[in-house]
């Protein structure tokens, strides 16, 4: 054990704590809450720093170190806590650290205009803690504690703009939708202690992890012939699926997107969305295990590929129709979870995280250059009135393209090598071809839409003048308030610098996980990397390289041919899309109506209930009260009738003789002190009388 | 009975009895100061010097000084009360009388036990300061640390009550 | 011959006694004492109200009385026999009787405290045991006085006056007493002949005067600022302040009655300031050893009439008091820094004699001096006084 | 540290103390029956009544006006008119006061009847050396006591008497010039018809007395 | 008649005085000063018994008396503060009308 382990913990909590003095301070301390915010997030960046090298150093063997502490006593056993490191969490806590340490100075720039920017920089801090701790934790609790913590900042940062009822209903929604993911999260996690009896991932053999517990697991059966763990693991994908935005839980994210840029480029592009992803992998061993020898994949990770692989092409298509320039990369994000989830199905935890980690790179690089987009444009977020911002935003434009280019897995940049990672793997499961095809036309439909929303967002000219700007706006409160032609301007270097950091990150990452050298997989799986061109030439590896980089340049050449090819002339034209195929448009631009199918089932079903119960309530239960309250009633006037005649009467009686004797004896106080003085010198005499006639006998 | 007692006690007892009946405030207290005054010296007379000088310095300076500035307190009017006798006023006059009858029987009757004292020695026992203060200090000593407690209270007290509400004040 | 010279006028009443019977002898020596004592300080008086006059005169750039008599000496006779020839105006519903007995009562008061002030060796009238509680209490009366006075006039300047003056007196006996009980502390007597026997020894040539510890000092100085209110003297002299109050108590007073009011005043003045020299200053007990063949009442009579000298000169310095600031005096600074003093002598008392206990001493009074000091500076910030009106 | 200012003041009294021995510049009271301060002119201390030439009684310029008298605002001056008329400095009959008291214990200097004076026949004077034992009489000012000569007014208020004869010499002057041509024109008249003004004698003084009022 | 017999009458006397004052007058600070006579013949009282006692040296009666004076100080003090806090409430002193208590 050394220092770094032993002293994790340091980690989530600087950041938090950092957060409860920002809570404290005057909201006029902008400058100390935001240089505390960042100097412990970069502290922590530096423990995540010695952690990775700990870890790296360290190789040899998956080597999982944990540290228990013992927590409340539940009757005989002891709850114990714990954090653990291993080659995941090092990775994550590298990621989470450095990008939210850019986050963070960029939110500086952003925020730099709003009244709350204490209270902003003290809930991101908080988030980071949080999350950092659902990193770290080593226990299905603390990992569950610290995952409500961040869904709660969640919901705080979305409803940030609380004034606004968007942002507020964003937020409501947000927070009830992932709790029902975290309702099953929560009754896998019970289950998961009532069987084990602990919650501990590793604890020397004991954990629920490890060997012992997981044959346990496998070994009973419940309804369905599903295998307990199967059971359990699918409750836990649950909550993972609702905070990763899988596809029946997945109606929040576009909606969370109200919330402040950072927070949608921290939260809900690179570290919160990717939690769940991160919970499937760090139980991974639950989800993978099967009866003992057996070679098929787990009925849980069948279920996981197969949503992952149905919501990457949900979302790639919905993206295609939105105009929204955060909610296309809210739906890009949904669909590259949905390849996260993919890849954790088909090809186990290394291909999973491998494209986690360089889509954490690159889509908050999208979603800060969006930031900055919308920054310079004052608040607008409708790209079909952006337009040439290529010339105003140079940098902006440079990195936001190679962000976009490493999102369509354009050969070379770093989401090529993750998503082909996640496409072989898919290429080489043994249950179906499917999902190949499925993860093939997303990323066909990606190349298309990302560079639709290029060339709305930075070819052809400026048409922000153009229309009222009225109602679409009210998303970002910057410019709300003048109404003067806007001029597109480039971004502070406060925000500028962490896109041109990320850009370097988003075309480079991708090397650390190329077939020919795959330090990344083996990093993870704990064993040593070597470097061999050979293993292009390996099993269906370069055929698949090729036919994604073709279906990339199709996407693209999709996407100049309809909108590259003639300059949009006007906010108002249609899209070209829209003209070729009216009906799927609307439908996609409708994101397939899922919101209106909830509302019209779900919602309407618990109003129908609510109803039944308020009914219930009003006429049945509360009839059955008041029959009991007016036997009550006439117990007590009876009661009151018998004080009143009876008791009182007597009472009364028995007063007024004692104040006729009182008033009879206050005669005697007359309030004059003399007279009473008078008495005293009578009683003296007397006294003295007494005295003498002691003294005579 | 020497001629200086009976001087000192006719000079005391008019002082005193001028202090109770005289109709002006006023005239009360500056009489009430030579039966003070006559206590005093009667107190001289006995040997108790530091007594008797006490008996000055609270007495007239400070008792009647303090009954001087209630009396200009109180009375807007330098005129006397009208009827300075209370209503029943025979009745505590008999009483007075009556206690004075009483103990001066008492005195008189128990005249035989007080003749069976020792003989009275013709010099005044010797109460010097130094003694005094010895026993103050040793014997007394609570005695003395409670009268002390009690004149802080009484002094802060009298300042609370004669100070009033401030709102008064204003 | 030093020995007889000293001690002349002892043996001059001892031989004058001679001659009477021995039954009247204690009486007639009572009387013959009184009788020099009233004649020497009321000779005093009239040194005191010439020097004073001439003293003030020469402060503000005046030559003073120069016309009766050499130097104007018989100043003081002109005045007295001015005061005995004025009209006796004795106000209409004035309360006669009390009006009369007021400025009788003050001279008598003044005069009583003589009697346990040891004015040379040998030279009391009568050695009290409690001696210093005797002039106190006595001086106590001088209250009364003031106030029949005040109120028997039937006048509001008067009784406004009386009733400054008995604030006065009542609030600053307070630390004239406590200020003077370090000294009993010390010698643990309160007979004036012990305690100026106490001073008289010397070390080499230094007398054991207790002005000359620290808390000596400080008593000395507390002591004499409470008798300068005491006894009504500038900057204290609101009681008669004539700008207000025209003459305070007195002010319904003419002729040879007003005349033995400032009698009264200036007696009591030197009570007070013999009382100073008791019990600060060594008595009558010479500055230096060798300097002891001096008669000691000369040494007394010296001491007098240089804390007269030093109550003309601060009369001729220092404005009158407001009534606030003289209250505040009293009750913020003068009681603490007393009660402080008696602290700083009791642990004088108690610690080992040597050099030790005299920084500690000096310390225990100092620090509290300047923190109150500072205090009391702090709670009012002097500044410009504009007027409203006149400017 | 407090007590300091007590200090400087003691010092401060004790130089001018000792000072005042030393120099006697600072000495600035006058030792008044030795020494006196020169008068100033505009002093003033209670009226007089100014007589020119040598007899007062003849001299006296009052006329018994009697406009001082009502003036008076403390009514300190009394007069009593004369019954007769003798001539005046310019030769003219005029009244003349038989009495005139004026009660300087009563007087507040005012000036206000030598303002009103039309004939300058009541000055202020300077003369403060007034204490007397008679507190009755001998503040009561009569006629002779108030008698002052024309050379005294001019001593204690030079310039303003200068003015005051200047002005009465060219009156005076006037007043000649004017008899003198009344007289040879009467005795032109007179000479010229004897006879026919014998009803008539002395028609001229009156306008002239007129003319002088 | 004894010196001490004397005394004592002397004393009954000034407390009878001190009673008929007390009972008599209406104005209470005179009721007061009264009381205060009242304590004074007991002070005397004791200085006599110590005097004439059997026991002087034991000093028990000046002590009495001391603490009968420091306690009769206060006692005036607070006294005489009532009387002018009840004076400030009925703008009166005459005890007559000071009867609010009255049963």
């Amino acid at each position: 054990m050394t220092w770094i382990v032993q002293n994790l913990w340091l980690v989530p909590v600087l950041p938090m704590l950092a957060a409860a003095i920002c809570a404290l301070m005057g909201y006029r301390h902008r400058i100390a809450a935001a240089s505390l915010a960042i100097g412990s997030m970069a502290i922590s960046f530096l423990l995540a720093l010695c952690a990775f090298a700990h870890v790296l150093g360290s190789h040899a063997g998956n080597g999982v170190q944990t540290v228990n502490v013992p927590w409340f006593q539940v009757g005989g056993e002891w709850l114990k806590l714990g954090w653990m490191l291993d080659p995941l969490t090092s990775l994550m806590l590298l990621m989470v650290t450095f990008v939210g340490l850019l986050i963070f100075i960029y939110s500086v720039g952003y925020m730099a205009h709003d009244d709350n920017f204490t209270r902003f920089f003290c809930f991101l801090a908080l988030f980071a803690g949080a999350m950092l701790g659902v990193v770290i934790a080593n226990s299905l609790l603390l990992l569950f504690m610290c995952w409500e913590v961040v869904g709660l900042t969640s919901y705080l940062l979305i409803g940030f703009w609380y004034a606004k009822p968007e942002a507020a209903a964003a937020a409501k929604k947000a927070f009830v939708v992932t709790k029902i993911g975290d309702l099953g999260f929560l009754l896998g996690m019970v289950w998961l202690y009532e069987k084990t009896g602990t919650l501990l991932f590793y604890d020397g053999g004991a954990g629920c992890l490890e060997h012992s517990a997981l044959a346990h697991l496998v070994a009973q059966a419940t309804i369905l012939g599903l295998a307990t763990s199967t059971a359990i693991a699918l409750l836990i994908f649950c909550g993972a699926a609702g905070k990763s935005g899988q596809v029946p839980l997945h109606v929040w994210l576009p909606d969370a997107m109200e919330g402040p840029t950072p927070v949608s480029a921290l939260i809900h592009a690179a570290t919160m969305v990717a939690a769940g992803v991160f919970l499937i992998a760090r139980i991974y061993p639950l989800m993978s295990v099967t009866a003992s020898g057996s070679p098929a994949p787990s009925v849980a990770l069948e279920v996981v590929a197969w949503v992952g692989a149905t919501t990457a092409v949900f979302g790639a298509l919905i993206a295609v129709a939105q105009f929204d320039i955060k909610r296309i990369l809210a739906y890009s994000t949904i669909s590259q979870l949905g390849y996260m989830m993919m890849g954790l199905g088909v090809g186990g935890v290394a291909v999973g995280i491998f494209h986690l980690i360089t889509h954490a790179f690159f889509k908050s690089l999208l979603f800060l250059g969006a930031g900055s987009v919308i920054h310079g444009c004052d608040g607008e977020q409708d790209i079909r009135r952006m337009g040439g911002l290529s010339k105003s935003m140079p940098i902006t434009f440079a990195a936001y393209t190679a962000g976009m280019l490493a999102l369509c897995g354009f050969p070379l940049f770093s989401g090529f090598w993750s998503k082909d990672d996640i496409l072989h793997a898919a290429h080489s499961w043994s249950i179906s071809q499917a999902p190949f095809y499925m993860g093939a036309f997303g990323a066909l439909l990606t190349a298309f839409y990302m560079t639709r929303q290029l060339y709305y967002v930075f070819a052809g000219t400026s048409r922000l003048a153009e229309l009222g700007r009225d109602s679409t706006h009210l998303s970002d409160p910057h410019g709300a308030a003048h109404h003067a032609p806007v001029h597109p301007h480039e971004s502070p270097a406060v925000m500028t610098v962490p896109l041109v950091i990320l850009a370097a990150f988003a075309v480079l990452l991708g090397f650390i996980g190329t077939p020919a050298w795959p330090w990344f997989q083996s990093f993870i799986d704990g064993q040593p990397a070597s470097f061999s061109f050979a293993a292009f030439y390996g099993f269906g590896i370069l055929p698949v390289m090729l036919s994604s980089a073709l279906l990339v340049f199709l996407g693209l050449a999709l996407g100049w041919a309809l909108y590259g090819r003639r300059p949009i002339e006007s906010a108002a034209s249609s899209d070209p899309l829209a003209e070729l195929q009216p009906q799927a448009f609307s439908l996609l631009g409708r994101a397939f109506v899922v919101d209106a199918l909830y509302g019209a089932t779900l919602v309407r079903l618990n109003t129908v209930c609510s109803r039944i119960s308020d009914w219930l309530d009003r006429w049945v239960w509360n009839g059955a009260v008041q029959a009991v309250s007016y036997f009550v009633l006439a117990l007590a006037w009876l009661d009151n009738f018998f004080d009143a005649a009876v008791v009182n009467s007597g009472f009364d009686e028995g007063c007024e003789s004692v104040s006729r004797g009182g008033q009879a004896l206050s005669l005697l106080q007359g309030g004059q002190v003399q007279s009473y003085m008078r008495i005293i010198g009578g009683a003296l005499i007397v006294l003295v009388l007494f005295l003498l006639w002691g003294t005579k006998i | 009975m020497t001629a200086s007692f009976t001087i000192l006690a006719a000079i005391t007892v008019a002082g005193m009895a001028a202090a109770m009946g005289l109709r002006n405030a006023v005239h009360c207290v500056l009489a009430l100061t030579v039966g003070f005054a006559g206590i005093a010296a009667l107190y001289l007379q006995l040997g108790a010097q530091f007594v008797g000088f006490t008996q000055v310095l609270v007495y007239v300076g400070a008792v009647a000084i303090l009954a001087v500035f209630a009396i200009m307190m109180t009375q807007s009017r330098p005129s006397a009360t009208p009827a300075p006798r209370a209503p029943l006023w025979a009745a505590g006059g008999a009483v007075a009388a009556a206690v004075f009858a009483v103990l001066a029987w008492a005195i008189h009757s128990n005249a035989l036990s007080v003749q069976a004292l020792p003989p009275q020695p013709e010099a005044a026992p010797s109460a010097t300061v130094q003694q005094i203060g010895d026993a103050l200090m040793h014997r007394f000593v609570l005695p003395l640390e409670i009268v002390g407690l009690l004149l802080t209270a009484a002094l802060i007290g009298a300042v609370v009550i004669a100070m009033g509400r401030r709102e008064e004040m204003k | 011959m030093t020995q007889t010279l000293d001690q002349i006028f002892v043996l001059a009443k001892h031989w004058l006694l001679g001659f009477l019977p021995a039954a009247i002898q204690p009486f007639c020596s009572a009387l013959l004492s009184v009788v020099a004592i009233i004649l020497v300080f009321a000779t005093l008086f009239a040194i005191t109200t010439w020097l004073e006059r001439k003293g003030l005169g020469r402060m503000q750039n005046r030559l003073g009385p120069n016309r009766v008599g050499p130097c104007g000496l018989l100043q003081p006779l002109a005045d007295g026999i001015k005061s005995l020839t004025k009209e006796d105006i004795v106000p209409a519903a004035a309360d006669h009787a009390v009006h009369f007995m007021a400025p009788v009562l003050l001279v008598a008061a003044s005069f009583l405290g003589y009697a346990v002030l040891p004015i040379g060796r040998n030279m009391v009238l009568t050695n009290l045991n409690a001696g210093v509680l005797y002039f106190f209490a006595v001086g106590s009366l001088m209250e009364l006085a003031v106030f029949m006075a005040g109120w028997s006039s039937r006048s509001k300047y008067s009784l406004l006056g009386a009733m400054r003056a008995i604030a006065q007196m009542i609030s600053y006996e307070v630390p004239l007493v406590l200020a003077s009980i370090v000294v009993i502390l010390h010698t643990g007597s309160l007979s004036t002949v012990a305690i100026v026997d106490r001073q008289a020894v010397y070390t080499g040539i230094w007398p054991h005067w207790f002005v000359f510890t620290p808390w000596g000092l400080a008593g000395f100085v507390l002591f004499m600022v409470a008798a300068t209110a005491e006894s009504n003297r500038s900057p204290f002299d609101l009681p008669e302040g004539e700008s207000e109050i025209i003459a305070g108590y007195y002010i319904e007073y003419s002729g040879f009655k007003f005349a033995l009011f400032f009698l009264g005043e200036y007696i009591g003045m030197f009570a007070t300031s013999a009382m100073a020299i008791t019990l600060f200053l060594g008595g009558w007990a010479a500055p230096f050893s060798f300097l002891t063949w001096v008669p000691s009442y000369l040494w007394f009579f010296a001491k007098l009439l240089a804390i007269i000298s030093a109550f003309i000169w601060v009369r001729g310095t220092l404005p009158r008091l407001r009534m606030d600031q003289l209250m505040n005096l009293a009750w913020q600074f003068m009681l603490p820094m007393t009660l402080i003093n008696l602290l700083a002598a009791g642990v004088w008392q108690f610690m080992p004699a040597g050099v030790a206990r005299w920084p500690v001493c000096a310390a225990i009074v100092a620090v509290p001096f300047l923190l109150l000091a500072r205090g009391l500076k702090q709670k009012r910030k002097f500044q410009l006084r504009t007027y409203r009106f006149s400017q | 540290m407090l007590g300091d200012g007590i200090l400087k003041g003691l010092a401060e009294t004790a130089r001018n103390f000792f000072g005042s021995y030393v120099s006697r510049d600072r000495l600035t009271t006058i030792q008044y029956p030795e020494q006196r301060d020169p008068q100033i002119e505009a002093a003033r201390s209670f009226p007089f009544l100014v007589f020119d030439g040598a007899d007062w009684q003849q001299g006296l310029r009052c006329v018994s006006c009697q406009i001082c008298e009502k003036e008076c605002p403390p009514k300190c001056i009394f007069i009593e008119k004369s019954k007769d008329k003798k001539p005046d400095a310019v030769g003219k009959p005029q009244f003349y006061p038989v009495r005139f008291d004026i009660d300087i214990s009563v007087c507040m200097s005012c000036q206000i009847c030598v303002e009103v004076c039309p004939f300058d026949a009541i000055k202020m004077d300077v003369d403060y050396d007034l204490s007397t034992d008679d507190r009755f009489g001998g503040l009561l000012l009569d006629r002779q006591r108030l008698a002052k000569s024309n050379e005294h007014y001019n001593k204690i208020h030079p310039t303003e008497a200068a003015a005051v004869d200047a002005a009465l010499a060219e009156e005076r002057a006037k007043a000649k010039a004017a008899a003198e041509a009344k007289a040879s024109a009467a005795a032109k008249a007179a000479t010229e018809a004897k006879a026919a003004a014998v009803a008539n004698p002395a028609p001229a003084p009156q306008p002239a007395a007129g003319e002088s009022q | 008649m004894n010196p001490l017999q004397g005394y004592l009458l002397l004393s009954a006397l000034l407390f009878s005085i001190g009673l008929a004052g007390a009972l008599l007058r209406r104005n209470a600070i005179l009721v007061l000063i009264g009381i205060e006579l009242m304590l004074n013949a007991a002070n005397l009282n004791f200085i006599a018994f110590w005097r004439y006692g059997p026991v002087p040296a034991a000093l028990t009666g000046i002590m009495f008396t001391i603490f009968s004076i420091a306690v009769a100080a206060a006692e005036a003090a607070v006294g005489l503060a009532i009387i002018l806090a009840a004076y400030r409430h009925s703008r009166t002193t005459d005890l007559d009308r000071m009867d609010s208590l009255k049963g």
